[in-house]
């Protein structure tokens, strides 16, 4: 974990209403772990007190790059950024998925919305190949699946409004995948959306007793652990629960572990 | 000239440099320490330990405002025997004062805290937070209640030896009152101010955008109330001030300094800049060096007007 | 689906719409009517009006902080004849209610200037300024002071039938006691709040920022304590509530509004837009449509938590 | 008095370490009397809460320009500013100065800082032609020089380094030029810049018994009256004082009516 002062190199849209964001980072980049991610202090954001988080897409050659949609005040100002500006990254940061696989494991990434940009880096770094599955509203939702398959991984896409690929939820493919698949491979599942998905996957995985590695999205004060801002209820042995903090002890966490409840669950 | 003297001693405790970080802005040490030499900090408080272990607000705990941030996050934290056990032999380690922020939810609460931390080597104070507006069961009426406030601190005064560093609440109208209560009952120093009540409501939900409803206000937006609040203060007692509220640069700083606080603490700026406090130093030596003072107790308290 | 009613009887008068503009940040009504349609405001509260004519403080009187300002005009005002003589015949021309937000040195002070101002034609009420943290002779203590505040209430009560809006001050920790007692001493509503005490310091010159040293801050900076008070002091009286503090947009004013606002004020942000009340009013009718909610009644207090 | 939804024709450097802002302002600009301000929405000043006032330096042709200089944080995010971006201005605001002067009197201007750019329309408009004296701290800080002598006035220069003109203050020219045409011309000041230099200014109009138009920097709220924020003390003809409002009342104000008063005014 370092803080860096780095400029940006690149910064340019890349479909599904993202933007690449390519920064030389030569001291983060080389560190980071698939899953992990980076605070971002965004320039110009004078009336704003904390950073914003965002998963490592890409990391190689001293670069990192980011894929971020505008979805609020401080995404639309990070749009404007030019080539040449300097922005100032915590990073990594964060557990990341785990990277040990049993060599007889296919791994099955799961992803909705930015899950996707999370995932990729996932998928180069792991060593066996495996299968996407990627859901979003309609076909602009649906990112980098280029990407996936340039690196020849299968993707399978669901559409809520059947633009591009299956029409539904992403469980739809999925389960169709799980039931063709579940005697003849040993899945290991890595998902990384929204709240319910994650606990769709982390539902089955448990039900057919595989390993679900789910990244929660939880807003972030500090992002290093100080604030517990961003804390996730986990089971404790003892049938009671404790706090762990997304950004240190997560954000990936083993689906066994978390206890969904409806009630403090952020969006 | 010679490098001017940022040094301090403060109820007793030697500090390299008056800048502080603020409770619960800085965890337990650990989580900043890659970022941050600790060592370089005038001091590090660490965030409330109560009697117990606790767990503190539901999520969401925290909102970003305009310029500022509403938390709520209910004081969670390991335990005194936790905090004993699992950060104190960690702190130790380095050459910074720790001073600990404790609480509790009954006046025996915090008796029982202090005077546990008391026993421990490695505690160079502790700061007592009456002023916290998240803590359901009674903990909030310490800081605003002046009876209450009293027993609080006369109860932890007479159980620990430590320097005594009362965390008044914002209270814009009676900051004097409670200043001279926590003076005549023994305080060594005071910690002004904590967080402000607010809230913030996401109008589509109708719902609060803290779990726990209301939370408490801190950043930018709070500095000038802060620096009032001191500034007031400073005017009712004699014992020395830590300025708190909004510090990101040492000219915020500066303000507290010439409104009469002898220290500051940098709270939620570390979120954005983790090393605000090392940078505020800095600056503080250089503008003293550019105003030729030689030390900042030359600049304490000195607003003109 | 028809449009949304948003007008609204507060204190029996009826309204337009429920967004004001605050005191003192409207002038007396000349001062904008080149850029706003004063008729289209839910109603204009004209600036703090004494008995005598006032100077108010020496310059500099206001400086800009993160996200808001402070404040010490000191109350200038030309006085209640001067008023009536000079500004009220002007406002009279325009299809709008007319709020008089006034102030005395003394108990007798205001009820002076409420009675004099009760004789006049074309005043909707009078609000009741007990929270200006500036003026040094004494008014401070009212807004502060349970009892002083619990007697100005009264002595105005028993001076003028128009209806009485107390004006409470920040007090953060204290705010239901205070509309309590406005209530049952017959205030007809609450306005909340008033900019809270602040201080800000030319670190250069080692002065206050401001000649009165003090001020009170304004802005987007206070709105998560001035929602914040809102909530607290609804759930404490009957009587509707005004709702002031760094309204910017129909958003913000929706927060107010469920909290427990009947109505809200504008302040701070007619420097920068002038026509805030204006679109503010126009957002708060799509939200309704948006909403499928039929009146801004519906949305009042509807808070869930 | 008016607000305008206005946007950027060209924004540059203009020596002296000012930038000109040229505005596409049909409503205002035809409106604009010399001395006359307007009250800037500065675009992407997130934490501000006050709009910024500027003195027009040219108004014609449907069209505002300004003269500014970055000295703090409003002028800087201004500066920064693109042509085509959308300003929102309220004006004009103020009184001005005067225009209906006597045939027989010489119009002489006395500027510091951007008090060239607010004197530069009165040279434009005025009907006689006159002099000016510009001061500066150095040859940087003496702007529009040759806008002036484009019009056919004569520009006398003090710098307090001499890098320009006379050494030492705008004062030692205008003496001198006094003393040797007092007998000769009647003449009528017009000033705007640093307080003291108005003072000096007013002291000699009315020791020699000419009329001394001020301009009066104060810091603004509002802009329109409302606030009373940039108040000024005047001279009541009871021998007590009121307070003037400089963005209605003035800024600009004849040197007999101004109470100057070292405690109270602002630098
Ligand atoms: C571990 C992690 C990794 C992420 N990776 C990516 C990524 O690769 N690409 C991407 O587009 N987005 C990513 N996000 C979400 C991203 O952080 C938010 O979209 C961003 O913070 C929104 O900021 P804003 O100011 O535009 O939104 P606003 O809604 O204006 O922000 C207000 C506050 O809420 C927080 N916030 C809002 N939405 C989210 C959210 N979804 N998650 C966390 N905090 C939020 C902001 O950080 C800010 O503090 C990630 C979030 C987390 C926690
Ligand atoms: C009637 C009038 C006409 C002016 N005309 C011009 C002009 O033509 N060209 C030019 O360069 N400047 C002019 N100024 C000064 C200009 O308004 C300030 O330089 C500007 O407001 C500084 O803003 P800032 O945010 O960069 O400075 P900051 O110091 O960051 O501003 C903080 C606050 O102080 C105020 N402030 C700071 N300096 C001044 C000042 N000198 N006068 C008034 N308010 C100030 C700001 O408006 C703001 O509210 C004029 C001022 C007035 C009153
Ligand atoms: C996330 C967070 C947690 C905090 N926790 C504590 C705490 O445990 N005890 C305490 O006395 N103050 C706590 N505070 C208050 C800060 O120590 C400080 O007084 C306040 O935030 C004002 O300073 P700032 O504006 O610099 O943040 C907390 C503040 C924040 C933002
Ligand atoms: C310049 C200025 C003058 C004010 N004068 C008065 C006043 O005369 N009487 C009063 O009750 N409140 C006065 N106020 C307070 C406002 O009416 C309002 O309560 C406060 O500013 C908070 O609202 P805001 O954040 O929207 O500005 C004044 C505020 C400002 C900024
Ligand atoms: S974001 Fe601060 S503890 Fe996780
Ligand atoms: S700036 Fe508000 S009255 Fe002049």
């Amino acid at each position: 974990m370092q803080l860096e002062t780095v400029s940006i190199i690149e910064h340019r849209d890349y479909g599904a209403g993202y933007r690449l964001l390519r920064l030389a980072a030569p001291q983060i980049a080389p560190q980071v772990r698939p899953g992990q991610f980076v605070h971002v202090r965004i320039p110009r954001l004078e009336a704003s007190v904390l950073r914003r988080p965002f998963s490592v897409f890409k990391a190689e050659n001293g670069e990192l790059t980011l894929l971020y949609k505008s979805v609020g005040h401080g995404t639309s100002v990070l749009a404007v950024a030019a080539p040449g500006e300097i922005v100032s990254l915590i990073g990594p940061l964060g557990n990341g998925f785990p990277l040990d696989l049993p060599a007889d494991r296919t791994p099955v990434l799961v992803a909705g919305g930015y899950g996707m940009a999370a995932l990729y880096l996932l998928a180069r770094r792991l060593p066996q190949k495996g299968v996407v599955f990627a859901g979003g509203r309609s076909t602009q939702d649906v990112l980098c699946v280029e990407d996936f398959e340039a690196l020849g991984w299968k993707v399978h896409i669901a559409t809520q409004d059947g633009s591009r690929g299956v029409r539904g939820l992403v469980t739809g493919p999925f389960d169709a995948w799980l039931a063709e698949h579940r005697t003849n491979l040993a899945p290991e599942f890595f998902a990384c959306g929204p709240n319910a998905m994650l606990q769709e996957i982390g539902a089955r995985a448990i039900a057919g007793g595989w390993r679900a590695w789910l990244s929660v999205d939880r807003h972030m004060g500090c992002g290093v652990g100080a604030c517990l801002t961003c804390v996730v209820k986990l089971q404790d042995t003892d049938g009671t629960w404790f706090w762990a903090r997304s950004c240190k002890e997560g954000p990936v966490f083993e689906a066994r572990q978390i206890r969904w409840n409806g009630e403090d669950d952020e969006a | 000239m010679t490098t001017p003297d940022i040094s301090i001693k403060l109820a007793g405790i030697p500090m390299k440099n008056p800048v502080m970080v603020a409770s619960g802005t800085f965890g337990y040490g650990p989580e900043y320490a890659p970022l941050v030499d600790l060592a370089k900090l005038g001091a590090l408080v660490v965030k409330g330990i109560s009697p117990e272990p606790w767990r503190g607000n539901p999520t969401p705990r925290t909102v970003e405002v305009a310029s500022g941030l509403i938390n709520a996050i209910g004081l969670q934290n390991p335990g005194a025997e936790g905090f004993l056990r699992d950060y104190l032999p960690f702190l130790r380690k380095f050459d910074v004062p720790v001073i600990v922020n404790i609480w509790g939810r009954t006046i025996e609460g915090y008796a029982a805290v202090a005077a546990r931390l008391s026993q421990a080597e490695g505690i160079a104070a502790l700061e007592l937070n009456v002023s916290c507006p998240n803590i359901k069961e009674g903990s909030k009426s310490f800081g605003s209640n002046a009876d209450m406030f009293k027993r609080v601190v006369a109860a932890t005064r007479a159980v620990t030896k430590l320097p005594l560093i009362p965390k008044l609440a914002p209270d814009v109208f009676r900051i004097g009152e409670f200043a001279r209560i926590a003076e005549a009952e023994g305080a060594d120093a005071l910690a002004i101010t904590n967080s402000v009540p607010a809230m913030a409501i996401d109008i589509e939900t109708r719902r609060p955008k803290l779990a726990n409803v209301t939370g408490g206000l801190s950043g930018p937006a709070i500095r000038p109330i802060a620096v009032r609040l001191v500034w007031e203060a400073a005017k009712a007692v004699k014992i020395p001030i830590i300025g708190i509220g909004g510090i990101y640069s040492a000219a915020d700083a500066l303000e507290f300094f010439i409104a009469g606080a002898s220290a500051v603490a940098v709270g939620t700026a570390n979120f954005l800049e983790p090393t605000t406090a090392l940078t505020v130093a800095d600056g503080l030596r250089d503008y003293l060096a550019r105003h030729k003072l030689g030390s900042i107790h030359e600049l304490v308290g000195t607003l003109a007007c």
